[in-house]
């Protein structure tokens, strides 16, 4: 195995761990003696440099770690940031109004209404502020309730939850429908 | 799940089955020879009987569609069998060329030897700032009300039928026998007639008829000649005696 | 900013995002002209080529996401010990296939394909990331809707759905089974 592949191996090993990675472990999986792993993470560390990367490899103890360059961080909160501004996805929308129509509200129901699991999607909610946790429900296993959030008024122009605007009531639905058989009819 | 369900040696379902089958035995996918067809697929839901293997409801299913098209095919206007067979030849296509892009698919999986990385742990601020109109959010649970409504009362219709099958009580024959015996015991014989007195349960009718059988089938009891009464073959009481704590002890 | 540095940015952004960033949020952040920015991620891959990095940068849809190249996988798994992802099943594929081809699509429209009741099948592709919620069908019922992942790109060494094989033609499989059965003769 030349140099190259070793340092490509290094490279993949420490991005793909996500944490650091210890000396004996990265050298070994990289097929490098660990009395050379140190030059190796110098010529890598070096290039990165050389072309302005915005990684750099780190030694924490006895381990390696794969990470950003601090001047980069405004560049990366930029990004992250602006994620929470894309609108709301459909699956987001649906559990969000089966909570703030039934708050509070386990994730059981909302997936119970939806039909699908929804874990994800009600942790991406509590992320955005826009529902939180509401301790937990009197029934049998206890279930966490949620109910949403005062950001989440704010963010639907609301003073107040009694302000939601109200669900078409099951006999309006129905006498809608006599309505339009009616119109059907008389056409 | 899914393995127990559908895995029926190697078909994934009735249509795999048939596919299988089609192939096997020189049938023509655009004009398929119902008979044959349906005296393969039912020699292997046969022999998956025998071998005592659990078919999905499915395989059933395409039996009875199977069944109906030849069915109507003897018919003197067999247009609705041929439109069946038709329908039928269709979804066998379909599904054939999905099995054949999904073999070309699976040929493209590298998903294994690629790695990603979890996003960094920044402290960032996620609140969501977008301003909406709330008519979104009556939008968004009219979209979603009608299904769940719909859902809700399909579950409370499952479950009045669960109910119906769990909650009817169900007398088991053991009772039953139990319940004779000790007529038995006390009087030495009893009249038919007076076993069924005042019962009205189909389930507990159905014991005491069963447990006649049982009780005469295994020589503990004799019936006379006209079936009205039953008599008592005596035991000695040991057996007696053991033969009670049994039943407690299995109750 | 100088190119240099817009390079280290779009790198330090796309290690620390690790899911797929999209062009717009990408070019904002880095603050690159969306015009130029597959240029940039062209010129970032072509120094990895060069140096024999353990790491490339993918396009999905009209996202980037940093990865590691395949033939570092061996190093990467003795590393960090995954289990080497178990190949999908017959019948996910099956389900994967229907979906990826006809996006958006119902879970009825799959079982109808496949004949057989496919929700834990779907419901695994979910799971796996592979397949996600897409909103709701306009047809009687509402019933969810589902789409292939970004994840399912990369998987799959597609850039974008479009690039998916064409499917094979209804007269090939009349072949193909006319093909098995000489195969069977000739056994």
């Amino acid at each position: 195995m030349e140099i190259k592949d070793k340092l490509g191996a290094i490279e993949a090993i420490l991005f793909a761990s996500g944490e650091p990675v210890e000396v004996l472990r990265l050298a070994e999986a990289s097929d490098t003696d660990v009395g050379t792993l140190p030059a190796m993470i110098k010529l890598l560390n070096e290039r990165y440099d050389d072309c302005g990367s915005g990684l750099s490899i780190k030694k924490l103890e006895s381990s390696y770690q794969m990470c950003t360059r601090e001047e980069f961080a405004p560049h990366i909160r930029r990004a992250i940031e602006t994620k929470r501004n894309t609108p709301l996805s459909n699956a987001a929308m649906e559990a969000l109004t089966i909570i703030a129509y039934n708050q509070p509200v386990s994730k059981g129901f909302v997936e119970n209404v939806r039909g699908v699991d929804s874990s994800s999607v009600i942790n991406n909610l509590v992320d955005k502020g826009l529902v939180e946790e509401a301790g937990r429900l009197d029934v049998p296993g206890r279930p966490l309730a949620y109910k949403t959030t005062s950001n989440f008024l704010r963010c639907f122009g609301l003073d107040s939850i009694s302000e939601l605007p109200p669900l078409p009531h099951e006999s309006e639905v129905t006498a809608q429908l006599a309505d339009e058989d009616t119109d059907d009819i008389s056409e | 799940m899914e393995n127990i369900t559908y895995k029926l040696e190697v078909f994934e379902g009735p249509l795999d089955l048939l596919l299988s089958l089609i192939s096997k035995h020189k049938l023509n996918i655009c004009d398929i020879e119902i008979s044959e067809l349906l005296e393969q697929y039912m020699l292997y839901i046969d022999q998956a009987h025998e071998q005592n293997l659990e078919l999905a409801g499915e395989f059933l299913e395409m039996a009875a569609r199977l069944v109906y098209i030849k069915t109507a095919s003897l018919l003197p206007q067999p247009e609705e069998a041929e439109h069946m067979k038709k329908e039928l030849e269709g979804v066998l296509i379909e599904y054939s060329l999905c099995k054949k892009a999904a073999v070309r698919l699976a040929d493209m999986n590298i998903g294994g030897d690629i790695f990603v990385r979890e996003q960094m742990k920044i402290k960032a601020d996620m609140t969501y700032r977008l301003v909406h109109d709330p008519i979104w959010l009556l939008n968004a649970y009219s979209g979603i009300s009608a299904k769940s409504l719909k859902t809700n009362s399909q579950k409370l219709h499952i479950e009045s039928k669960i109910n119906n099958v769990v909650k009817r009580r169900i007398v088991s024959v053991l009772s039953k026998v139990v319940h004779i015996l000790r007529e038995l015991y006390t009087t030495g014989e009893v009249s038919m007639d007076k076993l069924y007195n005042g019962v009205e349960e189909r389930s507990a009718r159905v014991a005491t008829f069963l447990a006649v059988l049982e009780l005469t089938k295994s020589g503990r009891i004799k019936i006379s000649d006209d079936n009205t009464m039953i008599y008592f073959k005596g035991r000695k009481n040991g057996v007696r005696k053991s033969w009670r704590s049994k039943i407690s002890s299995a109750r």
